[in-house]
């Protein structure tokens, strides 16, 4: 499979599609693939077709027993598709924004996340809750959060997290079909820049496995290791650099829960040093977590302490110029690259 | 006692007494262990709700789903989860129904049809919903049967779940079990309304009390919620009305109720009550009911040397089943 | 459009026509400046739906509290939230009541009693019964009035919280503003009752609904509720039945709202009907309200310059209000 | 304050009591200094005092009005808290068992947490979550959780974590006067467990402030961090170690959110070595922070990488035997220990 990855990522056959069609793309091919998968959320159906119009078009293909408009609770969403997957569907479940999980957690983690363990493997739960997330939008503090530290720390919720077009359809194909639940986070000013964000999506049944990080970009000097948006800042980082003559390998950890550690340590075998970036509040975020685990696992080999780059320990704020101060930025990701070296 | 026109078959009313004295004559095994030291663990006492989950067992198909909560006991036995199992899960075994990991509060044995046990106030209810869609999209009768407390009606799970049931016609039934109290909280201090069955028409959604204690009553409310959940005519909510004869959990002071409520409660205690209007309404002899709590005896003596002799699970199931594969 | 028997006296319907045309003009100037790009923010119009607020608006002290929503533009205006700094907090800037940190979703201004608004569908409901239980304690009597949408009756913290009120008999009134519509979803596609106001009963709490576009007809509604709450005697749910003219955001094809519909209500403008009412039933003469609207345009006019004209926040608040002490 | 505190620690003459008696002071006390203190929560008044005795008298003599028994409505508790706070209350609002935030968190988070930024610092939330929390109960895997790593995670919210009955009563003051949100975690099994758990109590309005941290032992070799029940295991370690020569430093955070940071730092500074120890799953906990925060400041003095101690990447398993694996022991610490020598 991670051949066709690599295939896929060659390939300039494939159309350029913004995220929000290859998340489309995925979701009509689950559900024309299998009858059990079914999606339910706020304003899901046609006309409309999401209020960022991702499931356009599916109600009216599937019909609205499969493509289910829900009343605004989102306790009773994930409960619905708690009980369902372990009857034997598929659901995806959508939460319009990541900062309303919050409303609907105890879901989330103490049913979704824990009920296989709890009945001794005997109750799987095969659902995915798709959600947008991210600030830049000027959305202000209740509709901009990044949780993914939340579930990363709750174990029984795997979580992926796609900076492509690409992947986001192969890596929601692979949450789909998956047999644990998933958080699949969109971050919502990828949807439809085709611009910045856009990339060839390949056709059909294309999957990415799980806890498979992707090197977006070989370097030498320094690894980069971040996830969906922040990914693009890296590369950009890293073109910039390159100027300088300063190599910077970026690593996309695609999936968060299974993380690919392997892939992280082997590029920093090579390149003795390490940033990690992400969008979420630094304090508490997932780069404490993997960067603890490479000081525990190469600490000798290290030429200097991991860098950690994230989002101010702030709640996000709405004025355009102390949203964009709080969101980590090419410049902020820089200057980490430069305490390493 | 005198005979009830609205009664169900010979057979039907026997099942009612044997699930009733399988909850009655467990609980007090329990209790009895426990309070001897002979067994260590949290549990919560159903006795006094007998009736209810025997109301709606004689109704349901194994193919039916039931979802419970931590004060589930009668509810498992009533859906057909094995006493071994059972017993062995209570005591952490490996041998139990799952595994020992989940304990009595998530007590899960599909090939019965309990399918959740929850911890967590409410949260049962939308998780029944997503049972009763997966009948519903399946094109099957299957009904789902969610029981809960009177202190569960409060929580916003509840308003939530009973809302989607309605507005999607879900074959779920919402039972209510109200046995007056909320852990140390009367329903009256806590609870806007009289009656939890109250609270349906918020949801367009038919609401039914009946006396839980009653167990001819509670089988006829119980058979047309169930059975309206079969012909696809959509959820109802009944509040059956009982009381906790051991307050919220074992060691439980109890000084927060009224004494003689209490007293009266037990007087009146629904599966001996039962037991005399069988008896001296000629469904049964003494004898015949004897010989079932015999019975029960016995296999309850069976499993709890089963569990007692069963092993604890093995280490390496501390991370096992977290996700589908190990070691993530 | 005759007299009404029960309308209030000529001051109170020219402060709420005040009102009403400061809430329409000002929804315009964003609108039109929104369309122009001269600003760009999210916007959530709340055109048609202005008599709901000033309904309530003229029976509430500046000492009452109010909570609203995202969709609060007429709510603040109608608290009287001075339109300078509403402007400048719109625009996010240094100058806005919440120094442009908060934006529009979020707009305080205690000096108004615009305590709380909230981004979050129905959670401003358990906030706002915190404002009732410390007017409550403090024994004064003041009222607190939270305002949501008919999409929020399906969340669970408009259960808890309606439930809590009734039961400690909270002096507050809950305003639920039915625009028929939860974003992109007609409420009969997502709501067990046909009258959020039928909600009410769930709680033991008076529930009543009224033609929201009707001024007069909310004006009493709200005066009975809101005295009902000062007065001691507890909680009331008012659901004012309503429209969105603009959809969801700015922005919204509508795609999902019936075109004929639409058409209809915006013909039937409440502030516009209102307006000639006023006139035709001699409470008013054209010049009178004209003069009251220029006045109204010309504070827009400054409060847009001022808006505009304002600094953004310096970098440093960014790392500010976090805490009480900074850097933590 | 400080010296307060040092003294109290010193002082034998005052009674011993559990944690459960030590927090009743506190609350009694601050609700005698302030009529603006009040209690909300399910089961807290009398009789029974709620459902572990904690708030046991409290109602009788402060009255039903400030000692407020509630429904079962997590998200309407914490409501009411927020909305009083802003009008000038202190509410304390107990959360029974940690796991139940969930059914709250929107409250928590995105009203209590972020309603001072959100308003340009307009309306301050002072108000306290009191919440039982740990495993070692057989409670299972919805009643057994540490969930501290979320709040730290949000800022906006600070968080307490006492190990000591006068810890627990000058911290718990301390938070109910202070003007933000305070997360107080009280882990179960102290509760009313003199013999394990007892300790001397300071009589009266006696405070801790908030940031820092308490060296409960001295030592030289190794620094072990960590708060709550786990110090106590930490205490236990380094008597063990110390037999064989090896002086190990106890740092009793007691404040996560501010946290004492360059307490930490200081000690590590001496020992050039340390170990996080807490009881939440190790996977993006608290101690993956302040690992980070070690590494990134002191990578060139540290003798060895900074190892953590955590639960484990489980739910909380039932049996009592996993149960008793799944939370970190004294052998674990040692091992960790052993790994920086
Ligand atoms: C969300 C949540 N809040 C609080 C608790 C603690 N708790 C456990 S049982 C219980 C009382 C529930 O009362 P009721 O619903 O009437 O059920 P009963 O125990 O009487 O059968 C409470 C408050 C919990 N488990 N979950
Ligand atoms: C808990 C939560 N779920 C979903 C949303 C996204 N959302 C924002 S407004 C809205 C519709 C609310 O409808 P209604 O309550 O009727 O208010 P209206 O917008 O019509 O005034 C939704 C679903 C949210 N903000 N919060
Ligand atoms: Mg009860
Ligand atoms: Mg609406």
């Amino acid at each position: 499979m991670t051949d066709t990855t690599i295939e896929a990522i060659e390939a300039p056959a494939h159309p350029v599609l913004p995220m929000a069609s290859a998340i489309n793309q995925a979701l009509d091919v689950a559900m024309g693939l299998d009858p059990k998968v079914f999606l339910l959320g706020e304003d899901i159906a046609e006309p409309s077709g999401g209020v960022y119009k991702v499931t356009m078009g599916l109600s009216t293909k599937y019909g609205t027993h499969r493509v289910r408009k829900t009343a605004i609770s989102e306790a009773a969403i994930i409960g619905a598709a708690v009980g369902s997957a372990i009857a034997g569907y598929r659901p995806v479940a959508e939460i319009m924004m990541m900062d309303f999980l919050a409303v609907c957690l105890d879901q989330v983690t103490n049913h979704a996340g824990k009920i296989r363990y709890m009945s001794g493997g005997q109750t799987p739960v095969p659902m995915v809750i798709r959600t947008s997330a991210g600030a830049g939008r000027g959305f202000g503090a209740q509709h901009s959060e990044l949780l993914e530290a939340w579930m990363i720390h709750t174990p029984g919720i795997k979580v992926a997290f796609p900076s492509t077009p690409a992947d986001a359809k192969g890596l929601l194909l692979t949450a789909i079909f998956d047999d644990d639940p998933v958080l699949f986070i969109e971050q919502m000013m990828m949807y439809w820049d085709v611009k910045r964000f856009g990339g060839p999506v390949p056709p059909g049944d294309y999957r990415i496995p799980f806890g498979v990080a992707d090197v977006k970009r070989e370097g030498t000097d320094v690894t980069l290791v971040s996830y969906g948006r922040q990914v693009h800042d890296c590369l950009a980082t890293a073109t910039k650099l390159a100027e300088e003559g300063i190599s910077c390998e970026v690593v996309d950890l695609r999936t968060l829960v299974p993380c690919d550690e392997a892939a992280v340590f082997a590029s920093v075998h090579k390149t003795k040093r390490a940033v990690i970036v992400h969008e979420a509040v630094q304090r508490c975020g997932f780069g404490a977590e993997l960067s603890s685990r490479i000081h525990e696992e190469m600490f000798s080999e290290l030429a200097a302490p991991v860098q950690r780059v994230g989002g101010a320990n702030t709640p996000v704020p709405y004025a355009s110029n102390l949203e964009s101060d709080f969101i980590p930025q090419v410049h902020d990701i820089e200057a980490a690259v430069r305490k390493t070296l | 006692m005198s005979e009830r026109p609205d009664a169900p078959d010979r057979d039907t009313l026997l099942a009612m007494f044997e699930i009733q004295s399988r909850i009655k004559l467990c609980d007090e095994r329990f209790r009895s262990l426990l309070t001897s030291g002979q067994i260590q663990l949290i549990y919560y006492s159903p006795r006094g709700q007998e009736c209810i989950s025997a109301g709606w067992a004689v109704h349901l198909r194994p193919d039916d789903y039931v979802v419970t909560i931590y004060r589930g006991l009668h509810d498992h036995l009533a859906k057909g989860v094995p006493l071994r199992e059972l017993w062995a899960e209570f005591l952490g075994r490996a041998t139990g129904t799952c595994k020992g990991k989940g304990g009595p509060m998530h007590i899960t044995h599909p090939a019965s049809g309990l399918m959740v046990t929850t911890g967590i106030v409410g949260s049962g209810i939308p998780i029944a919903n997503g049972f009763g869609l997966a009948a519903q999209l399946d094109g099957t009768d299957q009904v789902t049967v969610v029981n809960f407390g009177d202190g569960a009606s409060n929580i916003g799970a509840f308003h939530e779940g009973l809302n989607m049931a309605a507005v999607w016609k879900l074959p779920v039934v919402f039972v209510c079990q109200n046995n007056l109290y909320g852990e140390h909280t009367p329903m009256k201090m806590s609870t806007g309304v009289d009656f939890i069955s109250e609270r349906a028409a918020a949801y367009g959604m038919p609401g039914v009390t009946v006396n839980g204690n009653d167990p001819v009553a509670t089988w006829n409310v119980m058979g047309e919620a169930i059975a309206r959940a079969r012909a696809g005519d959509g959820p109802t909510l009944v509040e059956a009305r009982t009381y906790r004869f051991y307050g919220h959990l074992m060691g439980d002071a109890m000084e927060y109720m009224d004494k003689d409520e209490r007293k009266a409660a037990m007087e009146a205690d629904p599966v001996v009550l039962y037991r005399e209007w069988l008896v001296s309404n000629g469904h049964a002899t003494d004898a015949d009911l004897s010989e079932i709590e015999e019975v029960i005896t016995a296999a309850i003596d069976d499993a709890v040397e089963f569990a007692m002799n069963s092993p604890f699970p093995d280490a390496a199931e501390l991370y096992t089943d977290v996700y589908a594969e190990t070691g993530k």
